[in-house]
Formats: structure tokens, sequence, C-alpha cells
């Protein structure tokens, strides 16, 4: 089975500014591809370049093999779903789902009969004859959503499609349309900055950054295992520290503190490791530390109550550390000024080059 | 597209055309038209003074040759001129004496075909060789006058001479409620200023010329206006003293006002403009026998007397004077021993008079 | 369309390709305006420089030979910088008095409700929209001597009132002709601004005229600057306003040109003299766009 | 300061902004009472009241001279309304949606008409007009007159560049995606064209074209320069008119100018409700 999209050695630049660095990518057939990095790191520009609105300066794009790079947004199988939803404000909602097929020269009945089941399938058949001003912008999104499932579209554009809604409308859609993309079985793909977004829906997530598709990879991969200090960073909360390698499963943290971790590079070398706050775990002086993990003793120098956990910062010789443990009954708190050990396993343990 | 390429292109036309045009311009020679009586060969595009003609005689010429006479207006000899050698064709313009000469240098006319207009008889002899066409070869008159002031007697009083000085005396003047208009005419205006300075209003000193301008520019606080078209308006309305203005506009506006006696024309006594209007063809014409028709029409006893009677102008026509109103005879018969010039073309000393009217009224 | 097999045969001008397409698109839809407006304003506009370098025959035909900078050189005459001046002291005081009366006038509408804002609006736009001709013509009515003003003065026992043909009825033309030129930039500037930075500023223990003075007045600029543009621009040519009420009885920059080319009939000098004017206005407006503005 | 908030004590300095905007609506509607008021006097002279009558609209109507110039104007606004406006959208949709070399060239050729003095514009068509005639005469022994053709093509030649100002502020307006929308839904140029770009520029279009018409109503000076025979549009024939005197005709025939400029307005009102925020000073026509 070939892939939906691949793009070789892809290259934009506009004027002397590289947005888009020789990506290579290649998404699957039926995937839920999440493009996921800061504003400004090339994600909307790859995914325009795939829609048809810019072209590549240079390199390969391909849509089920076919070759795509010059062809004009209106010759692509694909449909895309804007940020700003872009909808026709000339236009009645019928009219708006019903462009694509118009364009395409279908009958008018057959228009109105997948019109009709694209309104039914996000709901909004009783708003056919409403005008854009006139919805929600939940229901706007919906539309867009439509007009663009309408035609079928071998792979589905999405950029920032939740980013305008507020936060609990955001996370129904979510789950939404996840399970839209797995009834239909369209390749989805995504862009987005928010690193939830990607997690929770996508099949895999590629993080760019300045033009460069740093890491692709499952949900779980790029969180746990961050293959650089940018995508251990941009995803989720965690601790970076500062350590040499000593060999292939030590590294020296700051204050001569050997710890255990996989590493894959040459001793000596100037490495940083990351490690997720909710990893850690504190223990009082005297407590027994189970075998295998890594320690470092410290001091409590501040501590937030966040509802469902409590942050800790530990001042260690290898610089401040922040934890986080749950809040639940029976768990220790610990004072403003107190001793502890803060601990975790080797494997929670990334070591990512700069 | 290489815009720089078009550009290059569209100026290298330009070039070429502004070189043909500047030598092929000269070839419009002036080829007679061969017309004969009564005939009309299109509409007339009639170009006139103001106030110039009796609408009826328009009507029933348009009625009688089954054509549309379209007049179009100018306020002076310079504006009408102008108008021509930019191109725009007329088929009959009303040009004066001096004017005459210019065109007929500049080759602007068509010579009269004198076969379509018999009427030419009729004209008075004092009009058969006039200095500037001696022989009538592009023009033939069509009214004379004088340009003279009209006098708000309320306003000035009953105890004044007859001089230029009623618009270029500030001592004077200043008295005027609502000042003086002067004509917008760089002939008739520094001519009066050169009159009342005791020159000839054809000197052609620059310094004398300069001498008016100056004249002109002290009395300039009670000059209300520069206007050669509502002056006599302005006259019996009150709004100025003293207006510059032509002897048949003046007469029928006086005669028309509300209490005639208040109000006068006078020559002043330094010397005043005598001025012929006459008819002629430009070389642009679309209709000349039209034209020629039209010229014939006017030159009827009657017609003419109608012209006259209308505007109160003088008549070249010498078939006219039975016709004609004993009010305008007498009134002509007076101005006949009165001091006047006639304008003569003073060629390229011409273009002075106009820079310094502009001068002097700014 | 065929795929390529290997990372040597990517398509290495896609991008280029594509542009070129477009923009021959865009130069084709520009065609056919780009035609008209080179046949029909560059050529005139390079003619009239020609013709600012020709001579002038003594019965006024302009020949096109004998090249010479006379034109130019007569514009630093000083008749020709007296009547400039005139023509530039008067589109002073026309753009003065209109940002005078204009500012608290927009500044007014702006602050309305947005239903009595359209209104007060359009208001402003009816007689606006009116002939420009016709709203002159009716100040020579309504100054006249015997017009409604002097009728309405003399019948409280005063004077006659004399101001048609003066300089104060072209500047009252001038004034009524263009101060919607002002007042709608104004407007628009005042209507954009947010009104929070003033109420920021009374916060900050601004009283009211300091808040205007440090707040609404310099973000206003810019509609300041394009009206006062607007407003100079056509004033400093102005043509039809000095004729209709002025009498002809000053000269000034518009009637100067117009009668260098009906009466004078001096084509070379009155085309130096519409360069000379067309290049201070250039100047003024890139002096506009210079400080920021993107849209007249 | 803020906009709409509930009953306020009035200051002093709302009071005064109040009293100066009252009297600017004063300064601007008393002409123009003046002048329909008068319209129905029946007068010779303007500005004394007698009575009531339509006196001078008759005369209006059976003035050949009259009803021949408002002939003209609508002929020449018309047409330059027409062309002016297919141009001036071009230029303004290949000045705002495509990218190609000379591009800044063409944009000063597009603005620079607006910013010449009308003056100034007259007199270079009508050299432009006088030498390209004797050029065809020369060339091919044709010597059209100024008139009609001559006026058209000089109105359409200031109009472009109106109409291009309006039309292109609506297209900056406009967000780019909804055409990128309609070519990823398959709709090629000229579709997306048709069906989204032009529905939705239309205000401006129409805006542009109602410019259009009135400038090419209200021009005096080019008109004037280059009119040839007969070819005299209204307001250059009641140029001439006041010119040579003020006669109540001129308020009929201003009065009647004055109502169809309204209509014209009450068009364009109805056309752009709700549309423009703000009005943009382009949408407001220079006089002159």
């Amino acid at each position: 089975m070939t892939d939906a999209v691949t793009l070789q050695g892809v290259t934009k630049q506009f004027g002397d500014v590289v947005a888009v660095c020789d990506l290579d990518l290649a998404i699957a057939d039926g995937e839920f591809f999440s493009l996921l990095g800061p504003s400004g790191c090339g994600k909307t520009t790859t995914l325009r370049m795939i829609a048809g609105f810019e072209f590549p300066t240079t390199g390969s794009l391909k849509i089920h093999g076919q070759e795509m790079g010059l062809e004009p947004p209106n010759k692509r199988p694909v449909n895309t779903v804007f940020q700003s939803y872009a909808l026709f404000p000339h236009m009645t909602v019928e009219e708006n789902v019903g462009f694509g097929l118009l364009m395409k020269k279908l009958g008018s009945a057959d228009i109105a009969e997948r019109v009709k089941r694209a309104l039914d399938m996000v709901q909004l058949t009783h708003r056919a004859a409403a005008t854009p001003k006139q919805l929600s912008g939940g229901q706007q999104q919906r539309v867009a959503l439509a007009r663009a499932l309408v035609n079928e579209p071998e792979v589905l554009l999405l950029d920032e499609p939740l980013g305008a809604l507020d936060l609990k409308l955001r996370q129904a859609m979510q789950l939404e349309l996840k399970d839209l993309q797995e009834r239909v079985g369209i390749t989805f793909i995504y862009v987005t900055h928010d690193q939830d977004e990607a997690l929770t829906m996508s099949d895999r997530i590629g993080v760019m950054n300045e033009g460069e598709l740093l890491q692709v990879g499952v949900p779980q991969e790029i969180y746990e295992h961050p293959t650089s200090r940018f995508v251990a960073d941009f995803i989720g909360e965690i601790n970076l520290l500062p350590a040499v390698v000593v060999d292939h499963e030590t590294v020296r943290l700051l204050g001569n503190h050997p710890i255990s971790a996989s590493t894959g590079a040459a001793s000596g070398n100037e490495v940083t490791v990351a490690i997720r706050p909710e990893r850690f775990e504190l223990y009082d002086l005297d407590e027994p530390i189970p075998e295998g993990m890594n320690r470092i003793e410290g001091t409590v120098s501040r501590r937030i109550y966040h509802g469902d956990v409590f942050y800790y910062d530990v001042d260690t010789p290898a610089g401040v550390i922040e934890a986080k443990e749950e809040n639940r009954p029976g768990v220790e708190l610990y004072e403003v000024g107190e001793r502890t050990i803060v601990v975790w396993a080797p494997a929670a343990t990334s070591v990512v080059q700069e | 597209m290489r815009h720089s390429r078009l550009w290059r292109l569209a100026l290298l036309v330009l070039a070429i055309a502004l070189v043909a045009a500047s030598c092929g311009g000269d070839d419009d020679d002036a080829v007679a038209a061969d017309c004969s009586a009564d005939q009309v060969d299109g509409d007339l595009n009639f170009y006139n003074w103001s106030e110039y003609i009796d609408p009826e005689l328009i009507t029933a010429f348009e009625e009688e040759y089954g054509v549309d006479v379209v007049e179009s207006f100018y306020e002076s000899n310079e504006a009408m001129l102008s108008q021509l050698q930019s191109g725009v064709s007329y088929d009959l313009v009303v040009p004066s004496d001096y004017m005459i000469g210019i065109m007929i240098t500049e080759g602007l006319l068509l010579p009269l075909d004198k076969d379509a207009i018999p009427n030419l008889e009729n004209l008075a002899e004092d009009f058969q060789a006039p200095p500037y066409d001696p022989n009538l070869e592009y023009s033939v008159a069509y009214q004379y006058g004088t340009t003279g002031l009209g006098v708000n007697l309320d306003l000035v009083g009953d105890a004044f001479t007859p001089s230029w000085a009623l618009v270029f005396d500030p001592a004077l003047t200043a008295n005027f409620a609502g000042g003086v208009s002067l004509l917008n005419d760089p002939r008739e205006t520094m001519g009066a200023a050169l009159e009342y300075l005791g020159y000839s209003l054809n000197d052609t000193t620059l310094d004398h010329l300069q001498e008016a301008t100056d004249l002109i520019k002290a009395a300039k606080a009670n000059i209300a206006t520069f206007d050669s078209d509502q002056y006599d308006e302005s006259l019996v309305n009150g709004e100025v003293a003293v207006a510059h203005g032509y002897s048949g506009n003046m007469i029928v506006a006086i005669g028309e006002a509300d209490n005639p006696d208040q109000f006068t024309y006078i020559l002043p006594e330094e010397g005043a403009t005598l001025w012929i209007d006459n008819m002629a063809v430009p070389v642009g014409s679309q209709a000349p026998c039209t034209a020629f028709t039209f010229i014939n029409y006017l030159l009827d006893a009657e017609n003419g007397a109608t012209l006259t009677n209308w505007n109160y102008y003088g008549s070249p026509n010498a078939a006219s004077e039975p016709f004609l109103d004993q009010e305008v005879i007498d009134f002509y018969a007076e101005t006949a021993n009165a001091n006047t010039e006639v304008i003569t073309d003073t060629g390229s000393y011409e273009i002075n008079f106009t820079d310094k009217l502009a001068e002097a009224k700014s | 369309m065929t795929a390529p097999t290997d990372r040597q045969a990517v398509t290495p001008e896609l991008e280029a390709a594509a542009e070129r397409a477009a923009s021959r698109r865009g130069v084709l839809i520009a065609l056919p305006s780009w035609a008209y407006l080179s046949l029909f304003f560059a050529i005139p506009l390079v003619i009239v420089l020609v013709y600012s370098f020709a001579t002038r025959s003594s019965t006024g035909l302009t020949q096109l030979r004998d090249w010479n900078l006379d034109s130019y050189a007569r514009l630093w005459d000083p008749l020709v910088g007296e009547i400039a001046l005139r023509s530039l002291l008067l589109a002073i005081a026309t753009t003065a008095i209109c940002l005078a009366v204009s500012y608290p006038f927009a500044y007014y509408i702006a602050t309305r409700g947005p239903t009595a804002r359209n209104i007060l609006l359009v208001l402003v736009m009816i007689p606006f929209w009116s002939n420009f001709l016709v709203r002159t013509y009716a100040w020579r009515v309504l100054l006249g001597t015997d017009g409604p003003l002097s009728q309405l003065t003399q019948a409280l026992g005063g004077e006659p009132i004399r101001l048609l043909f003066t300089n104060t009825a072209v500047l009252i033309g001038l004034v009524y002709g263009y101060l919607p030129f002002m007042v709608l930039p104004l407007y628009a500037a005042l209507e954009r601004m947010d009104w929070r930075l003033v109420e920021a500023a009374r916060d900050l223990y601004a009283d009211g005229w300091t808040a205007f003075r440090k707040v609404t007045w310099p973000l206003s600029r810019p509609g300041v600057i394009a009206g006062s543009i607007l407003v100079f621009i056509p004033t400093l040519g102005a043509y039809v306003t000095p004729a209709i009420l002025g009498g002809a009885r000053t000269t000034l920059l518009g009637d100067y040109i117009v009668s260098q080319f009906l009466a004078a009939r001096n084509q070379p000098f009155g085309s130096a003299l519409s360069i000379a004017v067309m290049s201070v206005m250039l100047a003024a407006t890139i002096l506009y766009f210079r400080s920021g503005a993107r849209n007249l | 300061m803020s906009i709409s908030t509930g009953v306020r004590p009035k200051s002093p300095t709302e009071r005064l902004l109040a009293a100066n905007s009252w009297l600017v609506y004063a300064f601007f509607y008393a002409p123009i009472l003046v002048l329909i008021v008068f319209s129905f006097n029946d007068n010779n002279n303007v500005g004394i009241w007698t009575e009531p009558s339509l006196r001078w609209y008759r005369a209006m109507v059976e003035n050949d001279d009259v009803l021949r110039a408002i002939r003209t104007s609508l002929i020449v606004a018309a047409v330059s309304t027409v062309i002016s406006t297919v141009l001036g959208t071009m230029a303004a949709l290949a000045l705002e949606r495509f990218r190609f070399r000379g591009q800044r060239v063409y944009d000063g050729l597009v603005y620079l008409p607006i910013i010449i003095p009308d003056v100034t514009m007259a007199v270079m068509l009508l050299l432009f007009f006088a030498q390209s005639f004797r050029i065809l005469d020369g060339l091919i022994g044709w010597s059209p007159n100024f008139g009609i053709g001559t006026i058209s093509l000089s109105h359409i030649a200031f109009n472009i560049s109106f109409v291009a100002v309006v039309v292109r502020a609506r297209l900056g307006q406009l967000d780019p995606r909804l055409e990128e929308a309609a070519a990823d839904l398959y709709a090629n140029q000229w579709q997306t064209f048709r069906r989204v770009t032009l529905p939705l520029i239309l205000p401006g279009v129409l805006g542009g074209a109602l410019l259009a018409l009135t400038l090419s109503l209200d021009d005096v000076v080019v008109t004037s320069f280059v009119a040839g025979p007969g070819s005299t549009t209204l307001p250059v024939y009641v140029f001439g008119l006041v010119r040579r005197g003020v006669t109540p005709l001129i308020n009929a025939v201003s009065t009647a100018m004055l109502v169809a400029s309204m209509i014209l307005v009450g068009i364009s009102l109805v056309f752009q409700r709700g549309t423009a925020s703000s009005p943009r000073v382009a949408e407001a026509h220079p006089p002159e």
C-alpha cells in the first residue's frame, strides 16, 4: 500500500527566509497525523504545500504516489479545514457544503443528497438555510468540516481547526474528530501548536521547529522518549539537567553525581538529561529506597498546591528539580526547608543531545 | 513581460510621432471649398461670442435648410484662437479685426467661396476693403461696435469727465460703491490703460505696456472684477458703479433696466476701441458650404436687421438699413465722430498683451 | 508527472514555474488598464513634459524645436512667486480652517453610539455627494449683494454684505467644498481608536486635556495628515471655486495655468507650470506615505 | 469618553462639541436649502423672493441646450463608468492578488491620476489629443474632432484610478483564505473569481462605479478642455451659465442635479448597507 502523502526533500523559501527545510515525511493511508510545533515553525507552510496554496521551492510532493508539486489546489484530491473556517459569508450553510460538489459538476439531486448526509453527520441539518454569521463558533467549525468531508477527499488537512473554540468545546470536539476520522477512514493531517490536542488524537506526531522536522513517532514515544532538547521541552513539563556521559549506562550530573541512564553517546559528551516531574518520588532521608533507582539529595525550596497535585522545587547539587506528587490521602507532605531524597527510575531518564 | 522594454517602445513611438507632427504640421493647405448658393453639407458648429445672435435667427435657419446649428461660446478672441490651435474644429467663427489678421497668417482660415455668398453685395462700402483682409478673401463683417464705459449716474454723479479715469484713477474710484469692472480681454483692457496714459492702443513699446500694467495694479483695490460676460448686469444691478464693456450689450441692458435714466454709456475722450467682428470659416470645417450659406443668410437685408435690432450693435449690412430701429442708427451715427481707434495685429508683440494682463490681474 | 525514483530526480523548480504562471496571469489582468493608462495618462504626461521645453511662436503656436529651459526660468519670475505664494497661503488657510472645524466635529460623531454615528455620517455625506459646481454656485446666491444673507443683515439694519468676488468668498467656498475630505479621515482615525487607551491615561492621573494631548491627538495623527493632504492638494490647484466666487479678480495657480492655455496661448509655460505644481503635490504625497500611511 | 455609555451629565466640553457639530451641519445644508427654495421662485432676479412657481423648471425642460447637455452628460457618464469600473477592478485585482515584474511602476501609474491636479490632467489630455489628432491626420488622413469621444476617454483615464483604489481597499479587507477555500473545493481561477471574490467585493465595485459616475457627472475642468463643438456636458454648461450671468434657471438645473445625486446616494447606501464599517476617504469623491 502506498503512503497517502510523501514529502521528499521539500524546501520552501520566502525570499531569504527558509520556512521549511529539506523535509522528508511519509504519512500512511488512514492515519491521523499531527504536525506539532510553535507558531512559525513551518507546520502550516507544510500543510499549505500539501493543499497546493504554496508551491515547494524544491523537492517532491506526492499524494498516493502521484507527483502533485505543481498542481493547483483545485486539482488535488485533498480538502482543507481552515483555522478561521473560511466559510463563504455570502452563501448559506447548504451552499457552503455543496460548493465543492457543484464545482465538480455533480447533478443537483446528487449534491442535495450528499449535502444532507454531510450535515446529518455533523448534526447541523436544522441550520442548512442559515448563513455562517448566524452560527456559533462550534457550529461554524462543523460546517467547515462537513464542507471538506462531503467531497470524500483522499486526505483531509486541518489547520488548527479548534484554535478558536473555548476549552470545554475544544475537548469535546477533539474526541468527536477522532471518532469521525475512525469512522470515515480518511487520512487526517492535523496542524496544531497544542501538545494535548496532538497527544490525544494522533496516531503519529511530527514535531517541527524552525522549518525542520525534529522527531516523528507515536504520541507515547514522543512524550516518553524525546530525542532532542527541543522536543523534550516543548511537550509537557520536564526537568532538563546538564550532564556528562560516563559510559553506556551512566551519566554524571552537576555536583559530580552519577546516575544510571541509557546514553547511546560517546563518553565525555555533554548532554542534557530530561525527566518528567511526575516520575519523581520524594523520600525521607531515613526511608529505604528500592534497588536500581536513581537518587539525589536536596532541600525543598518551594511547595505549590495545585488541586490534584503538589509541585515541589528541590535544590540539589545537580540544580533545581521540579517534582510532582499526587494529592492523595496518605502521601506525606514536605515543608520548605526540609531535606529529602528525590528518587526516579533509570528508564524514566531520557538523555538528549543539544 | 518586460515593462522596461514596453516603456521604451512607447517612448520611441511617441518620439517618432512628435517628430512626424512637427514636420508634417505645415502641409495643412487650405483647400478652397467649392460650394453653390444655398448649399448645405452638414450641421453647423457655430463658435460665437455669447449672447451675440438672436436665437430666432438660428431657429429660422435650421427650419429653412434642415440642418442643426450647434452654438458654442467663447469670451475672448484669444480663447477662440487657442481652441482652434488645439485642433478643435468648428465651421464658423466670429473673430475681431486684428484676430482675422493673425488667423490668416496662421493659415487657420478657409478662403470664402464668393459664389456661395451672393448677398456679399449688400455689404456697406466701409466694410468692402478692411485693412486686415483687403480683398475679403477670408472674412466678412458680422457686426461692429465700440468699447466704452457704462456709468451708474446715481453712484458716480452727473458731473464727471468722460475719461478712462473713471476706472483707472484710484482717487476717483475709491468713492464708487461696489467699485468698477473691467473686461477680461488682453487687447481691450491693456488698450484702455494705454489710452489713458496717452498712448495708442496699438502701441508696441514694452515700457509703455509695463506702465499700463502698473496702472491697473494700482487701481486694483477698486476693481471688483475682470469680467467679459456679465458686466452689463453687474452695472444695472448696482453691483458696480462703472463697467467697461461693449456698446450693444450696454445699450440693451440700460434699456431694459428698471430706471434707464440712471445709466449712460460713454466713450472716453482719450480714445476708445472701434471694432469689427467678422464671420470666417476655419480650415478644419466639416461643413464649409453650410457655413457659407449661413453667412449669406445673415447678409440678407431683413436677417441682418433682425441681428442688429436684437443686440444693438452696428450693422455692416447696407441693405438692412430700412429695417433697422432708428435708435441704433442714431447711436452709431454719433460714435462715428468720436475719438476711436481700431485694434490692429501687432505680430510678434501680440503675446505681451496677454502676458501683461495676467500680470496686472494677479 | 512521473514519480521521481531517487533524490536526484526531485523537481527543483516547482515554485519558480508556478510563480511565473501566476505572474503571467497578473500581467494579463493588469494589461488593459496598464495599456489604457499608458496611452491616456503616461503619454500625455510625457507630452506635457516635452512641451514644457518647446518654444512659443509669436502667434501662440507651440513649436517643437529650439528646445530650451525658458519656461522653467520663468517660474522664478516674481509674478509666479506671488501667485504661487497666494495659492499656497489660501491652501494652507483652507486646510487649517478645515482641520480646526473638523476635528471637534469628527470627534463628536466618533463618540456617539453606533446608530447615531451612522446617521450623523450619512448627513455629512449627502451634501458631499451633490454636484460640486452646484454647491459652489449656491454660495454665489447666498453671498450675493442682493442675496439672502445680505437681505438679512439689511433687515436687521446693517450694511449690505459685499463678500462676493473677495478672497473671503473663495475661502468660504473652498472650505465648504473640501471640508468632508478632512472630516472623513479624521472620523475614520478616531473611530478606529481604542478608547480604552484614553481611559488608561485617565487612570494614570492624566486630566482630560492631557489625556487628549498625550493619547488621542497622537493616535489620530494619521487622520490629520491624510485629511490635510486631501484638502491641501486640490485647493492648491483649485480652479472652479475661485472662478465662481472670486470674480477672476486675483489670480491663483489653477486659473493661471488655465489662462496660459486658453488665453495667453503659452503652452510651453503652462506645461512647465503644470509640471511644477504636480511635482509639489507628488512631494507632498510622498511625504504622506513616508509618514506611515498606506492608503489614501 | 467611552462609546454609548448610559445617561451622563453633559460636560461643558461635550456641549461645545455638540454646538460646533450643529453649526457645521447648518454650514453644510444652508446653501443647498437656499438653492432649492429659490429654484421655485417666480422672479427674474435670483436673490429676491416673490412667489412660488415652477417657471424655471418649465424653462429648463424647454431649453434645447440644457437637454442636449444632459444627454451628453449621461452618455459620457454611462460609458466612462462601465469601462472604468471594469478596468479599475482588474487593476485592483492585479495589484492586490498578483506579484509581477514592474508592479511598482504600475502601482504608481494607477495612483498618480488621483493626486494630479485636474487642471494639469486637463492640460495633458488637451495636448495629447491635439497632438495625436494631428498625427492621425498626417498618417492616415483621418482627423477626428473633439467631442463626446474625447470627453469619455478622458473621464475613463481619471476614473480607473478611483475605482481601483476603492476596489483595492475592499479586496484588502477580504480574507484570502476564502479564495483558497474555493480553490481547495475544486473551483478554478475563473470560478473562484465569479463565485467568491466578485460577490464579496461587489459593494466595493459598486461603490467604485458610483464614485466614477459622480466624478464624471461632476467634472468641469477636464471636460471643458477636451470638449468640442456641441458636446458640452451639464456641469460645463452650468459653469458657462454661471460665468455669463446668474439666472434662476441655474437654480432649477442645480436642484435637478441635486435630486439626481441624492437618488445616486440612496442607491449606493442601499448597496453598501452594513458592509463598510468606516468610510474610506477614497469612497467619497473629490470635487472639481
